[in-house]
């Protein structure tokens, strides 16, 4: 018998497949069908806001952290996150530092991977909407020619975007600010105004679905958002049929997206799962009251962002009881 | 005391404690010369802040209503005017509304402050208009903390305040697109929020207003 | 008073349990500009440098306002510091800085009203201005005159500096103006951002991160010539 | 008044948050935020004295200062002082317990701005009774909140690998600015 | 019996297949076989050979050192040919003794006398287990004698045996209960009997159903003993899981089984009672099963207690190209060998030989807080933190979140997608832990 080339190791010896950078390229992955509904509705334009802001997250996280960091994947998915939920018409420099400022300030300077409270895509886009609120709020009409260019994606950097946007309103800026409901079917299939990635409530859900069978996603927050939205929405439309109903909420603006893909970012939500029922449950809460009687239409990206401030408070409540010691206590 | 100088421990007395009386005394002493310095100034200033404040509320009256002739001003006693200060009330600070009255003694129009909550904090506005018609001769904004480059076009944006112009207050609406209709302003793209909030100002002005006036006049007061 | 008499209170000085070493005066005044910049190594009073940093202007009328509060209190403290029994001196310490902040503020009113207006309560705020009273406490009521004044100063100036770099650069960058007057041209995107609540937080933030890696640097260089 | 009452306390506890939105006591939300017990412990205390302020304030506005208002800013400091002095000797005495637990954070009281910040706006926007003390309730809860979570964030960081440049403050703001940011999602609440 | 399995816990790939079919077959003596003295928990045995000397087979090499300790037998006749320190399977080097086997011996032990259970009392069951040298041959090696006389103070009602075998890889239990489903049942037979319960519970993993159907066929008449087949997961065969998983309750944290009137012994040590008071044979040799992919023919073997793990390997053939880690125990559990010269003791439940595809990647990654650790953990901690924790050496504030609960069962090392080495890092904090609580207490 030859003598093996032996190494050794700690225990245990055997290893689940998955790895975090495997975990991070699926979800990259499953975002596809996502980026393809948009470029369907919104042309070139929406591929190239999507770019602009995965450059520019991607650029700053090679720029900023300790080499290596891209490969696992984190700040491709939150460039391509931001990207998704940025109007399509944004001028691309807003864009890429929107990625910037996320990765700079929403990561890379809390320590990298894992580290940060805020989810840094929304970091990013909670940027640019305070800093930018009408280039943020000016959503182009969808449809036309998948060349024509919506907007004035190239405005030159920090400069004013000049040329005039066909817009429209998104259905929950039709709603809050004309009071007019848009059909549910609309909205699943996402022929409205709105973000580049969040109008087609419908590719979302199914390409979330996927990621939940595969087990990269955990379920419980975003279904305890999109419930508590619609149960809390539909007891206000019961109460007043002034306000909009459970399922225009649920489909409408971000929330698919928000609730989907950004609601279950690992590292900014409650690693507990009871934690994980508690965010999504006041994540929807807060989503309604804000979209209902706040002063901007959509809250889903300020709702998130808040409960991402609560996590590790949240974390500390929702700590798992330890086998054997339900009775010590009790004897106490 | 301060929290940041731990640093520095109390300095232990000289003279072994001083007497009690003596540190009421000291207290006392800068105590009251302190409000005697503070009243010497006060009396000096208040004169140019009166000043300044008055000049600011007559400016906005000026400009909402277009600069008339003379200005005559009415004051709020319960809920009703009278031309006399109510007793006990500074005049400034008085609820009060001012006619504007043109050189051939018509009245042009009254102007009142309102307030409401805008988007960030409370929109405080100098309303002007005509109670017989309900149309706006103007607003001007006295206090707004809104987003700076957004919603604060409602005091920087001249077109903007211009839109109110002749606009019937029935009650006033807004929206996004231009519009013709004569109760209907266009509200600032992005600014949504502020802008309904200045017509909200505005419908609340005339509202708790007119009545007053109308009662007013039919009581004979001019 | 003789010479004699003059050198003794000299010697005396330093007998005042917690008083600061002597120092050559201009080092009073140095120290509260760069070593012990309030703001920026001290942490103090940055309630005022984030609140109403949004404008250059303001961060000037806030400086101003503060250097004066701090010269005349520290001065009068100075002054009255064998008269002030130590029982009560925090009390009157209180007492005399709230007297110059509601002159003050009361100037800035008469004289300045659109100034006063954008600082708001800012201006009385400065009585729990905790540099204020911690120079008063830890120096002015400790030092003769001349180096409470040197002090005052230098952390007044120290203050305004931090103050006015915040306001300067959030005013540039948040509306494309400095003092009013457009610096990058009409077609300038302002980053709103910056003049709001959070921008102030960053910018801050950006400062004391300059200066952690300033720092950083530093202690890696000297590393470097101890290696 | 129910009304207004509570978009006095809504607005004061997350639109105008004492903290995040009005930069108030900043000096203790990054000086004594290293511990979540500590944290929401002190903005216990300082939701008290806001409490106990506005009904002093609203006291001294209707009887004494009416006739003088320039000894406003002297009068409120010195019955903040006062106060923060009383409510640390009080507790001591009857609640010993908890002043073991608050005792070093009491003194810090009379020079957070927030109080005086309060008695000069309660007095400004002239608040009664009721509405002083239902905005000193949404300001000391705010602040409570604020502190709270950011010392909860900032005991996670504890075990971060966060870099040497932003350990002493650098990454504290940043929080802040985030939590801000966050925060300005209910800005226009109760005015739609 | 309200439950048959419990919360949380991972399902590794099996890989049982290799061997749980192949019959248990007797391994020839090797030329030489190595006793190291500590072989159990609790003290190492007492020398009492010197070289020279020449030991029959069953002759004690090593006598108990106190209560807490098991003497240790020859499993081979020959002639003691040097009492070293030698490689130890743990890593370490300890005392041993080399016996030369001596090849033209028959291998028979020592007539001796059997002595009859029925009629003993208590403390001379204990001290006939003791005296054999039996121990727990689930992996800890945990001196079995001692689990016959708990304290007075608990009154025990069920025995529970284990059968789980939740570690990948290894079917020595399996292939006990197939072909000894009756050694099985005569050891539980005895230790009820010494217990004085009248019930018992043999807790068998749902995927071995022929040792199900071989207990159940088997089973005495005239008592009370149950075949509970149990959810396939691991680690259900940790004792406070297969507990809960029978009982429905939960043994107190820190706390002894006993506490909860139960004892837990591995169906291998009852075989080994059941040699003990069957043929008077101590415990000179045990079932290991050597298996892996990188393993040229995998085995259920009896092997004499002392075979070095080379000549093991060595007669299943060797080990092929891309083997690259040896391991004694379970892939979860058990430690790599760094040196095929240490031998096979009393715990060795099974060899693994991974292959270099199976070995855990070692690029490590930062803590995303993906939550999968606190889903795996069976005791409900929050690895997750605590190795957070770990990693700024906050030892003190691991404890106060029950570090000491932590069986290291490497759980949430297996589920982490970063890779994170959590069991390895809380076992270097039990260390430091302990360390500073001696320093603290001095």
């Amino acid at each position: 018998m030859t003598a093996p080339n032996l190494i050794v190791t700690a225990s245990p010896h055997l290893k689940d497949r998955d790895t975090t950078p495997r975990i991070m390229w699926t979800v990259t992955a499953s975002l596809v069908p996502v980026v393809l509904s948009s470029a369907f509705f919104f042309g070139i334009s929406a591929i190239l806001v999507i770019l602009a802001a995965m450059l520019g997250a991607l650029l700053t996280e090679r720029a900023l952290s300790k080499p290596g960091t891209l490969q696992d994947g984190s700040a491709m998915i939150t460039g391509l996150l931001l990207g998704l939920s940025l109007p399509p018409g944004i001028p691309l420099w807003m864009a890429a530092l929107g990625g910037a400022f996320g990765i700079g300030f929403g990561k890379v300077i809390w320590g990298g991977l894992g580290q940060n409270a805020f989810n840094p895509a929304l970091i990013g886009r909670a940027f640019l909407q305070t800093a930018f609120p009408v280039a943020i709020t000016t959503w182009p009409t969808p449809g036309g020619s998948f060349f024509a260019l919506k907007g004035d994606l190239f405005a030159f950097p920090f400069m004013h975007p000049v040329s005039d946007v066909v817009t429209s309103a998104t259905p929950l800026g039709l709603f809050k600010f004309e009071q007019k409901l848009t059909s549910v079917v609309d909205l699943v299939l996402g022929t409205t105004g709105g973000s580049v990635g969040e109008t087609s409530a419908l590719v979302i859900l199914i390409c979330g679905a996927f990621l939940a069978w595969k087990g990269y996603l955990n379920w419980r927050s975003p279904v305890s958002i999109l419930v508590t939205v619609f149960v809390a929405s539909q007891v206000l439309h019961f109460l007043n049929g002034k306000y909009p109903d459970g399922l225009f909420m649920v489909f409408s603006g971000g929330l698919m997206l928000g609730a989907v893909y950004m609601a279950t970012d690992m590292v900014t939500v409650p690693t507990t799962n009871k934690g994980r029922w508690v965010f999504g449950v006041c994540t929807g809460l807060i989503v309604v009251v804000i979209r209902v009687f706040g002063g901007l239409p959509e809250g889903v990206m300020y709702a998130i962002l808040i409960m991402n401030a609560f996590t590790p408070l949240i974390n500390r409540v929702t700590q798992p009881t330890v086998f054997g010691t339900v009775k010590l206590k009790e004897a106490k | 005391m301060s929290g940041h100088q731990h640093g520095a421990p109390a300095a232990p007395t000289p003279d072994a404690g001083s007497s009690t009386a003596r540190l009421l005394f000291t207290l006392a002493f800068f105590g009251s010369l302190a409000g005697a310095v503070l009243a010497y100034t006060y009396q000096k200033t208040l004169t140019p802040i009166r000043k300044f404040a008055g000049e600011k509320v007559e400016i906005a009256v000026k400009e909402v209503l277009g600069s008339p002739a003379r200005l005559d001003t009415l004051f709020l006693v319960g809920d009703t005017l009278s031309r006399s200060v109510p007793a006990g009330v500074d005049k400034l600070e008085a609820v009060k509304v001012f006619i504007g009255i043109n050189d051939k003694g018509e009245r042009t129009g009254v102007a009142v402050e309102e307030a409401a909550p805008g988007f960030a904090n409370e929109v405080r506005l100098m309303v002007g208009f005509d109670p017989a018609t309900r149309a706006l001769t103007g607003f001007k904004v006295l206090a707004q903390s809104e987003t700076p480059g957004l919603g604060d076009k409602i005091q920087k944006d001249s077109s903007f305040v211009a839109r109110f112009v002749g606009k019937l207050v029935t009650p006033l609406k807004g929206d996004k697109n231009q519009t013709t209709d004569p109760s209907t302003v266009q509200t600032i793209t992005g600014a949504t929020i502020t802008s309904k909030a200045v017509i909200k100002v505005i419908n609340k002005a005339v509202d708790t207003w007119k009545p007053r006036l109308d009662a007013y006049a039919k009581e004979g007061g001019q | 008073m003789t010479t004699e008499a003059l050198t003794t209170a000299e010697a005396a000085e330093p007998i005042v349990p917690g008083a600061p070493p002597p120092q050559p005066l201009w080092l009073d005044f140095w120290r509260g500009i760069a070593d012990d910049n309030p703001v920026m190594i001290q942490m103090l009073g940055l309630c005022p440098a984030m609140a109403i940093s949004n404008q250059l202007a303001n961060g000037l009328g806030m400086g101003a306002a503060t250097i004066f509060v701090l010269v005349c209190s520290s001065l009068l403290i100075s002054l009255l510091r064998s008269v002030i029994p130590t029982e009560v001196r925090l009390a009157t310490y209180i007492l005399i800085i709230a007297t110059f902040v509601t002159i003050s503020d009361l100037v800035m009113q008469a004289y300045f009203p659109l100034l006063s207006k954008t600082l708001g309560p800012f201006v009385p705020l400065i009585v729990v201005n905790c540099i204020i009273l911690g120079r008063a406490e830890a120096f002015a009521g400790k030092v003769k005159p001349m180096r409470a004044m040197a002090d005052a100063f230098g952390m007044g100036i120290g203050f305004t500096l931090a103050l006015c770099t915040i306001s300067a650069f959030r005013e540039l960058v948040g509306s494309g103006m400095l003092l009013g007057y457009s610096i990058f041209g009409p077609n300038y995107e302002p980053w709103v951002f910056m003049i709001m609540p959070p921008g102030g937080f960053l910018t801050m933030g950006l400062m004391f991160l300059v200066m952690g890696w300033w720092s950083e640097r530093k202690k890696a260089k000297l590393a470097g010539v101890a290696a | 008044m129910i009304a207004n009452l509570s978009w006095i306390f809504f607005s004061t506890l997350l639109i105008n948050n004492f903290t995040l939105a009005m930069f108030l006591g900043l000096c203790s939300f990054f000086g004594v935020t290293t511990k979540m017990d500590t944290g929401w412990r002190l903005g216990a205390a300082n939701t008290f004295v806001l409490v106990m302020t506005a009904v002093a304030v609203w006291v001294l506005n209707t009887f004494v200062l009416a006739q003088a208002p320039y000894l406003r800013t002297i009068a409120f400091i010195v019955v903040i002082a006062s106060l923060v002095q009383i409510v640390e000797m009080a507790i001591k005495k009857f609640l010993p317990v908890l002043f073991r637990e608050l005792g070093i954070y009491l003194p810090l009281i009379t020079t957070n701005c927030a109080i005086l910040y309060l008695a000069l706006t309660q007095t400004t926007r002239g608040y009664g009774l009721v509405e002083g003390i239902v905005y000193a309730l949404g300001g000391g809860l705010g602040l409570t909140l604020a502190l709270t979570l950011m010392a909860s964030i900032r005991e996670r960081l504890d075990v971060a690998d966060v870099p040497a440049m932003a350990k002493k403050m650098g990454l504290v703001l940043i929080i802040a600015s985030c939590m801000s940011m966050a925060f300005m999602g209910f800005a226009g609440m109760g005015s739609g | 019996m309200a439950f048959f399995g419990f919360a949380h816990g991972v399902h590794p790939p099996e890989e049982k297949g290799l061997t749980s079919g192949l019959p248990i077959r007797r391994m020839p003596y090797p030329a030489e076989i190595v006793l190291p003295l500590r072989q159990h928990a609790g003290k190492p045995a007492k020398l009492c050979v010197k070289v020279g000397d020449y030991v029959e087979r069953g002759d004690p090499v090593g006598l108990a050192d106190g209560y807490m300790s098991v003497p240790i037998h020859a499993s081979a006749a020959g002639r003691v040919s040097a009492i070293d320190l030698w490689p130890h399977p743990d890593g370490s080097y300890a005392q041993a003794v080399h016996i030369k086997v001596d090849t033209y011996s028959m291998q028979a032990a020592r007539p001796r006398l059997v002595p009859r259970w029925e009629g003993l009392s208590v403390d001379q069951v204990v001290k006939a287990v003791q005296d054999a040298g039996v121990v727990g041959l689930g992996g800890a090696a945990f001196p079995t004698h001692v689990k016959l006389a708990p304290p007075k103070d608990y009154k025990v009602h069920t025995l529970i045996i284990n059968g789980a075998e939740c570690e990948p890889y290894l079917t020595s239990d399996h292939r006990t209960m197939v072909e000894y489903p009756e050694r099985v049942h005569f050891g539980c037979r005895v230790m009820m009997h010494t217990l004085g319960v009248t019930k018992a519970v043999i807790g068998v993993e749902k995927n071995k159903p022929d040792a199900i159907a071989a207990l159940e066929r088997t089973k005495p008449k005239d008592l009370d003993i149950t075949i509970l087949p149990l959810t396939v997961k691991y680690p259900q065969g940790a004792e406070k899981m297969l507990i809960h998983a029978v009982t429905g309750v939960e043994v107190p944290s820190g706390k002894l089984p006993v506490t909860v009137g139960v004892v837990v012994q591995n169906v291998g040590s009852l075989a080994a009672i059941a040699e003990v008071f069957d043929t008077g044979l101590p415990l000179i040799e045990r079932i290991v099963t050597v298996t892996g992919h990188g393993l040229t023919r995998p085995a259920n073997l009896i092997v004499p207690v002392g075979t070095k793990l080379k000549d093991l390997l060595a007669y299943c053939d060797g080990v092929t190209k891309d083997a690259s880690e040896v391991i004694n125990g379970g892939p979860m559990m058990g430690m790599a060998v760094a040196n095929l010269e240490a031998p096979v003791l009393k715990g060795t439940t099974g060899i693994v030989v991974l292959t270099k595809d199976e070995v855990r990647n070692e690029k490590v990654y930062p803590c995303i807080h993906c939550g999968r650790c606190l889903d795996a953990c069976p005791v409900f901690l929050n690895p997750s933190w605590l190795g957070d924790l770990a990693r700024v050496k906050r030892y003190q504030e691991m404890a106060d979140n029950h570090l000491a609960d932590c069986m290291l069962c490497g759980s949430c090392s297996y589920v982490c997608p970063s890779n994170i080495p959590l069991s390895q890092l809380f076992q270097a904090s039990k260390v430091a832990l302990r360390r500073i609580q001696t320093a603290g207490a001095a």
